[in-house]
């Protein structure tokens, strides 16, 4: 699990993305990204963990080259070191992301049901996907679907169905096979397991894992489930409010965390045997177009002091591959005992 | 293209090919095609028929209904009998009072009792086909029609005619069931009359009640070129020998081409005449009249200033249903009458351009000459018994007070001459009368509760008043019903389509309409008073024939019919006779004679000219009357238009 | 519901203007009750006037103050149109409610019903009633018969929202507390589809009004009511436009398009507010 | 496919009952109107001319004995079924002797295509600038064209119809008004027919697509603009998938599926505008004659015009329900 002498495939620096909207003549900014550095490494699984709206979305956003209004990068740079060559998608043209799109950079949507065209065959979203960054025609590009999908253990009738035919866990597969059949060097997978039943995901899961072992890709895998990272991430990152909070490897980040709210969200992880309610988390997110000044999270930090209030806390490095965000990072105690999470984590 | 798009694909364009196809074999190609060059303007005239569209177009059987139509140039231009009656004065070299001797070599021949009658025909007339025209056609056409019922003179021949010879080819004898002195109007032209058949056509044919004939054989100057499939024109083309025709005794037809367009709303008919599209219109609006003829120095009305319109030779009036019990008591009729406003109809109907009549006889042609001058002073001094006193009911300056109404519009278009004011717009009329309408009523039984009479059964008097959906009648009817309504009587203007129809099936109360018509160019009043015989109307729920909508009967009338019946159609004591027939009519005031019935037909000078007008008044430029062909012969094309 | 208004005048530009607009023809519609003539009547004035300070709107060919007469016209049409679109909601709400509620075969049968009102071509029907009827067709006969076809469309909309509903919470609890089906309909499930009635209503007004005019102006209604299809019907039976009497045709048609274009923003906006689905979604269901 | 039979089957069950109904309803209110079709007819024939009674009598036999009106209702009802299905309405008024089928069927072609061809136009149009104007909402010029929509959509046909009329055949005359095609040219395959056929179909079809396509324009940019935040055409974005594909196959395919069911639900409201278009400009359709029917009594004409436009609708609607499950593959499974 520790790969760290790999090279770095993508590299994140001072990234800030904001919507910028306007209300009824009201100038707002939300800044959704604010300020984010990581890197990430080639043939590794990087799990990005954060509650809704705190902005994991649009940064990833970002990383899919999928900045559309009101979304706009105001800083910062996020490159790919593509065997095609480096790429700053915050800043490439159109044309330079389309070469990359699907050859080297693809991504799997969230909601398998929904993200396949109802009334298009498989096989016809396969041609619209695959077909241009292969640069396969007829028989070649067939024969090569079809083995691709072999993998998934996937028939080629499938080819000929329409979505609504396939069951959930089918389309799920169908849908990393869309993302995976150009052998990407890099793949954002969001939200992948959600809606799906507990068997269907861990088929899913491993499914994912396999294909990124075999090809030798890089997996962004952002969840806000805890224990999907546990289980298929190599290093997991936190963001909270627009920025990245916590980094580190899994096992540290599970065993040994070093921000309030990575233990807070790891302590809430449902285990069996339990019998009360998860202690939650009181106080909501913050309003990102208004951030309390600074460490963000202190409104609900529970070792929030004076310092935390003024001063934004930097992301130190405090140990190998570990970095926090957090005043008082030494102070933070694990909320539960955790015992090793099962898994694939060898 | 996948297999999908192919399936629309196809879809769309077996759509289209099958409605296309759909199209192309409900048309079924009628004669050859002919290009554009072919209509030259200086060549062609355009005349508009008033018909709606022709549903069964390729019929052309004038002898039977089969839905074909009948002014579409098929009776003006390829059908001939012996005798036309012009309502107007005639082309006066040709004509004799207002008759043509058409077919005929000269006017009919009675015995003295008049159960015989005897025909000379005109020598080399003949048939499109190069048949010549001789007494066998007459001869069949009478005999075929006789032993047919179906055919169009079924009725007329069957009950009237005992035998009909040929004396010699140019001679034809015919022998009555029964005296009857206006037995040649049958062959007489007013609208129609009986048409002569092609014998070498129709002998042929099994049952003539189906038979098309199609093209149709002409007797008279033109033939079919062709005809709109959907039955919405007709084009006709001179006869190389049209001097074989009777038209050659009138003059020559001067368009290589006649085209009839019917079924053009009226918006439409204004609009094709200002673009050249249309030479001839059978009626417009009084509004669409008066625009157009401002708007285009081209176009003419019948006279050259107020009222423009030609004033047909029938007599608009509200018709009671005598076999309604609402309307049995003449004082009730008498009293409906007293409640209108002559002035208020006229303007309301005509904006003015009407030409009021108190009598039942039409103020159009020779008529205010024969009936209305010389009734004038008898009118003055009628009488009418209220019940509680007596009145004089008759206004004779109504004309007047009108035409001062109209001048601020009109200015000098306006007559002053107060000779010509009664001529364009009538003799006079009843004085509104509210007072002695109350008498009437009163007199009859009727209550009035507030402003509401009520029947003597106690229950509110409500009139229905048919009218027609549009034109001048409809603005009179809704008119009448209002001035009724205003005066304590429910009545109110029932919009009928089908108004024909409801009229001889005797469905009304009110209906406005007309039961008169005549000649117009001959005093003689029999077209309709014959009709009015109590012989001819049927019990309530059958179909009426003919005019007597009213379904009057009276011995007197049947009396004066009778006397009518045993003189000559050109005898003087016609005029006595009508005398008595007006003066009964006022007695029983059976319908409420309002006013002649002024068509608005106008013509364009742009591509034609030489139209007859009031100054030379030879046709009746009403262009589905059979007797507006000879129009043709007087018109030239304009110089230099195109 | 009134701060839904309140919300959709302030915000929503499409439903102001429309509020305007139809607001302005309901007040000059309503000005009809305080003519000074009967509409009924003709020749009351000289006619073919042109608008002017006297007459505002001109007079017409059958000597008609235009003013009062279209004040009444659009009076008679807008009563039509209100009555009928009464009248139909009244057939959808109970027909989409009740098949959206009760489901199974009541179901089946209610939208086959349904489709075949749907599939049925409204106006030869109207026209085979004015052929049968005649002059017995007056506007209330014809607004009887437009309701009855003015439903299956919104009838259809209702019962989606209405099968929706039958799955919630508050369907379930009012049910164990033991209310009757219709207590059920009329009392929990009518407000949530009272919106979309409100929006359909507005277009059933266009429907029946445009339907009333066509049938006038081709004399196939009574044609001495006046309504906006008389109106053009006698406008057009005096060649008004070709004669150059514009203001008959003209002025009619300005305010009819402002009705309708009025109506129709308000139902579009109304529409666009309460969305169905975007309503369903925002229940949560 | 078995699904998809089963959905025919379904479908043809309710054209059957459509029709059924229809035709039925179309029957009982002749039936029970007030008119007597055999003095009606009489009073029309005898109008222009005068018979003498006997003939009139004769008439009244025969025209009794051809519309069985001495029978019972019932018995009527299932005559009427009987010759209905060999398409035989008896003989029409207006055009004596000539059946009322003939009439029809002479007519149907020319409603058929102007239909037709207006309604593909129109669910064309509208759907394609719809279509684009919900997936690019910035455009001005969609927007403008939004506008326009909204402006004429609400207008009634016959005001739509009368306005064109005004203003090609009164203000700028450079179209035909009347007719279905001019006087000299010989009907057929052949250019200028064709032409002329395109020319006087002109106006009356410009009229039906002014009025339609703003309904299929508006009701296209509301599905256009909740189709483009699926997420599959996101995914498709993000996955780099050609422009107009995504536009194509994507949004506007999906968009088209509830826009088929609502092109059946219209066709009866367009076959009204047709009626009215045909009788502004004079064109030789169904709806002239269906209203020359009715302004002249024609009994046998009324009942197969509106029999004949029942079932004609009936069909339209149907054959686009068949045309649904191509669009929608989820209908053929069901």
């Amino acid at each position: 699990m520790t790969q760290n002498n790999n090279a770095e495939i993508l590299k994140v620096e001072g990234l800030k993305a904001y919507y910028q909207m306007n209300y009824f003549g009201v100038e707002r900014e939300v800044r959704a990204v604010d300020d984010i550095t990581v890197t990430m490494r080639k043939n590794e699984v990087y799990g990005i963990a954060g509650e809704s709206s705190s902005g994991k979305t649009s940064f990833i956003k970002v990383l899919a080259a999928a900045i559309r209004p009101p979304l706009r990068v105001v800083a910062g740079t996020a490159k790919y070191n593509f065997a095609s060559g480096p790429i700053d998608v915050a800043h490439a043209t159109p044309e330079e992301i389309e070469a990359v799109r699907w050859k080297h950079l693809s991504y799997i949507m969230q909601g398998s049901m929904s993200v396949l065209n109802p009334v298009r065959r498989i096989g016809k979203t396969f041609q619209d996907f695959a077909q241009r960054p292969l640069g396969l025609k007829g028989a070649e590009f067939e024969s090569r679907v079809v083995n691709h999908l072999a993998r998934l253990n996937l028939s080629p009738d499938v080819l000929r169905a329409y979505p609504h035919e396939l069951s959930g866990g089918m389309r799920q597969r169908v849908t990393i096979g869309l993302a995976t059949v150009c052998h990407p060097e890099f793949i954002i997978a969001d939200e992948p397991t959600t809606a799906l039943d507990v068997v269907v995901q861990k088929e899913v899961l491993s499914l994912i894992r396999d294909i990124q072992k075999e090809m030798g890709a890089s997996v962004v895998f952002v969840t806000h489930d805890m224990s999907v990272h546990a289980n298929v991430a190599d290093r997991v990152g936190i963001i909270y409010a627009g920025r990245l909070v916590e980094e580190g490897p899994t096992r540290d980040m599970f065993f040994a965390p070093k921000h309030p709210y990575t233990a807070h969200l790891v302590a809430s992880l449902p285990r069996i045997g339990d019998r009360q309610q998860r202690p939650a988390l009181e106080g909501r997110p913050p309003n990102l177009a208004d951030p309390p000044q600074g460490c963000r999270f202190h409104p609900r930090c529970p070792l929030a002091v004076d310092k935390c209030r003024k001063e934004v806390p930097p992301l130190e490095t405090i140990g190998p591959d570990h970095r926090t965000a957090c005043w008082r990072w030494k102070d933070v105690e694990p909320l539960v005992n955790v015992s090793a999470p099962s898994g694939e984590m060898a | 293209m996948d297999r999908r798009s192919f399936l629309i694909g196809t879809t769309a364009i077996g759509a289209l090919m099958v409605a296309g196809n759909g199209l192309a074999l409900a048309q079924e190609a009628e004669g050859s095609a002919p290009d554009l060059a072919q209509f030259p303007r200086n060549e062609t005239v355009i005349v508009h028929n008033p018909e709606g569209v022709i549903r069964n177009p390729g019929w052309f059987n004038l002898w039977a209904n089969g839905g074909g139509g009948l002014s579409t140039g098929l009776q003006q231009l390829t059908a001939d009998t012996f005798w036309y009656i012009d309502p107007d004065a005639g082309i006066p070299e040709a004509s004799e009072n207002a008759i043509y001797y058409s077919l005929a070599e000269g006017p009919w021949e009675y015995n003295d009792d008049f159960s015989e009658m005897t025909v000379r025909l005109r020598k080399g007339i003949m048939w499109s086909d190069g048949v010549e025209f001789t007494a066998d056609d007459v001869v069949f056409t009478v005999e075929k029609q006789a032993a047919t019922p179906g055919t169009g003179w079924y009725g007329a021949f069957s009950t009237q005619i005992e035998s009909v010879t040929a004396e010699d080819p140019y001679t034809v004898h015919f022998k009555l069931k029964a005296p009857n002195s206006r037995f040649h109007t049958t062959f007489s032209v007013r609208w129609n009359a009986a048409w002569i058949m092609p014998k070498h056509v129709f002998e042929g044919v099994e049952d003539i009640v189906a038979f098309e004939n199609n093209p149709p054989v002409s007797l008279g100057p033109y033939t079919l070129h062709s005809y709109d499939p959907n039955g919405t024109w007709y084009i006709w083309e001179k006869r190389p020998d049209w001097d074989k025709t009777t038209m050659a005794l009138v003059g020559e037809p001067k368009p290589k081409y006649i085209i009839y367009r019917n079924n053009i709303s009226t918006d439409n008919r204004l609009i094709e005449m200002r673009n050249g599209n249309l030479d001839m219109i059978h009626d417009l609006s009084p509004e669409g009249t008066f625009s157009i003829v401002q708007q285009d120095p081209d176009v003419q009305g019948w006279f050259p200033g107020f009222p423009y319109a030609h004033p047909d030779p029938t007599l608009p009036m509200a018709v009671f249903n005598l076999q309604n019990p609402k309307f049995q008591d003449k004082r009730v009729r008498w009293a409906l009458t007293l409640m209108l406003d002559a002035r208020a109809m006229s303007m309301a109907s005509y904006r003015g351009a009407a030409t009021l009549s108190a009598i039942s006889i039409p103020p159009t042609g020779t008529h205010p000459r024969d009936y209305h001058a010389p009734l004038q002073d008898y009118l003055i001094n009628f009488e009418l018994d209220t019940g509680s006193r007596v009145i004089k009911p008759y206004d004779p300056d109504v004309g007047l007070q009108i035409a001062e109404m109209v001048r601020p519009q009109f200015g000098d278009q306006v007559p002053t001459d107060p000779e010509a004011i009664r001529n364009s717009f009538g003799y006079g009329w009843w004085k509104t009368d509210v007072q002695a309408a109350e008498e009437l009523l009163t007199a009859a039984g009727f209550t009035k509760q507030g402003n509401q009479w009520m029947m003597p059964d106690g229950s509110p008097f409500t009139i229905s008043v048919l009218v027609p959906q549009e034109g001048v009648i409809n603005r009179l009817g809704v008119m009448i019903a209002q001035s009724w309504a205003q005066n304590g009587v429910q009545a109110t203007a029932e919009v009928a389509t089908d108004i024909w129809d409801r009229t001889g099936a005797g469905d009304f109360e009110v209906e406005i309409g007309w039961a008169v018509e005549t000649y117009g160019g001959h005093p003689d009043l029999a077209f309709f008073l014959d009709s009015y015989h109590s012989s001819f109307v049927v019990e309530p729920g059958e179909t009426q024939p003919g005019r007597n909508w009213m379904r009057w009967k009276d011995p007197r009338l049947d009396e004066i019919i009778n006397k009518v019946r045993g003189i000559d159609f050109n005898d003087p004591k016609a005029i006595e006779y009508g005398h008595e027939f007006v003066k009964l009519h006022l007695e029983e005031m059976p319908n409420i004679p309002i006013m002649s019935y002024n068509v608005f037909s106008i013509q364009s000078n742009r591509f034609w000219t030489g139209w007859p007008n009031a100054e030379n008044p030879y046709a009746n430029p009403v262009t589905n009357w059979s007797n507006a062909k000879y129009i043709f012969t007087q018109i030239s094309p304009v110089e230099g238009a195109s | 519901m009134f701060a839904v208004f309140r919300d959709l005048i302030r915000y929503n530009i499409e439903f102001a203007i429309g509020l305007v607009l139809v607001g302005i023809v309901v007040i000059f519609a309503c000005l009809s009750f305080f003519s000074p003539v009967d509409p009924s009547l003709i020749y009351t004035t000289i006619p073919d006037q042109p608008p002017s300070a006297q007459f505002w709107f001109g007079t017409n060919s059958r000597g008609q103050d235009m003013f009062w007469q279209l004040s009444a016209a659009f009076r008679n049409s807008l009563v039509f149109g209100f009555t009928v679109a009464v009248l139909s909601r009244i057939i959808s709400i109970a027909v989409g409610l009740t098949a959206g509620y009760l489901g199974g075969w009541v179901d089946r049968v209610l939208m086959f019903i349904n489709d075949i009102f749907v599939a049925v071509p409204i106006f030869p029907v109207l026209v085979l009633f004015y052929f049968v009827l005649r002059n017995n067709m007056d506007s209330l006969t014809l607004a009887l018969i437009m309701a009855c076809f003015g439903w299956p469309f919104d009838a259809r909309l209702i019962r989606s929202v209405a099968l929706g509903l039958k799955h919630r919470e508050f369907t379930r609890h009012a049910v164990f507390a033991g209310m009757s089906t219709r207590k059920v309909l009329l009392e929990e499930h009518l407000p949530y589809v009272m919106p979309i009635v409100f929006s359909t209503f507005m277009n059933n007004m266009l429907w029946s009004i445009g339907l009333e005019v066509t049938l006038a102006v081709l004399g196939f209604t009574n044609i001495n009511n006046p309504t906006i299809g008389t109106a053009l019907y006698w406008a057009n039976s005096h060649s008004a436009m070709v004669v150059g009497v514009w203001w008959w045709i003209v002025i009619p048609v300005i305010l009819m398009v402002m009705t309708f274009i009025g109506l129709f923003l308000l139902a579009m906006s109304m529409n666009e507010y309460i969305d169905p689905r975007s309503r369903l979604r925002r229940m949560g269901a | 496919m078995h699904g998809y039979l089963v959905f025919v089957g379904k479908r043809l069950l309710q054209l059957l009952a459509v029709i059924f109904f229809g035709v039925s309803a179309t029957f009982l209110v002749t039936h029970l109107s007030p008119i007597n079709p055999v003095e009606a007819a009489l009073g029309r024939m005898t109008a222009r001319s005068v018979s003498n009674p006997e003939a009139i009598t004769a008439m009244r036999a025969a025209l009794t004995e051809l519309y069985g009106v001495n029978e019972p209702i019932w018995s009527q009802y299932i005559n009427f079924w009987s010759r209905l299905v060999q398409g035989d309405f008896g003989p029409s008024l207006l055009a004596f002797p000539t059946p009322a089928m003939t009439l029809v069927m002479r007519a149907l072609p020319w409603t058929v295509t102007l239909l037709t061809v207006a309604t593909l136009i129109t669910f064309a149009i509208g759907n394609v600038m719809g279509g684009l104007a919900g997936y690019n909402q910035n455009n001005r010029f969609l927007k403008a064209f939004g506008l326009v929509a909204i402006g004429i959509q609400p207008i009634p046909y016959y005001v739509v119809a009368f306005i064109l009329l005004i203003l090609f055949g009164f203000v700028w005359p450079i179209l035909p008004i009347s007719g279905g095609f001019a006087m000299n040219v010989t009907p057929g395959w052949n250019w200028p027919y064709i032409s002329s056929v395109i020319q006087h179909a002109t106006l009356p079809a410009l009229s039906l697509v002014l009025v339609g396509f703003g309904g299929w324009f508006l009701g296209m940019r509301a599905l256009v603009s909740n189709v483009v935040t699926e997420d599959y055409v996101t995914y498709a974005e993000l996955a780099g998938v050609k422009r107009t594909t995504i536009v194509g196959s994507y949004v506007m395919r999906n968009a088209l599926v509830p826009q088929l069911t609502a092109l059946a639900m219209a066709l009866g409201g367009v076959f009204s505008g047709t009626v009215i278009t045909e009788q502004v400009f004079n064109y030789p359709g169904l709806g002239s004659l269906l209203i020359d029917a009715v302004n002249a009594g024609d009994y046998s004409l009324v009942l197969a015009v509106s029999s004949v436009s029942v079932t004609a609708v009936a069909t339209a609607i149907f054959i686009v329900d068949l045309l649904y499950p191509i669009l929608d593959p989820r209908v053929r499974a069901e």
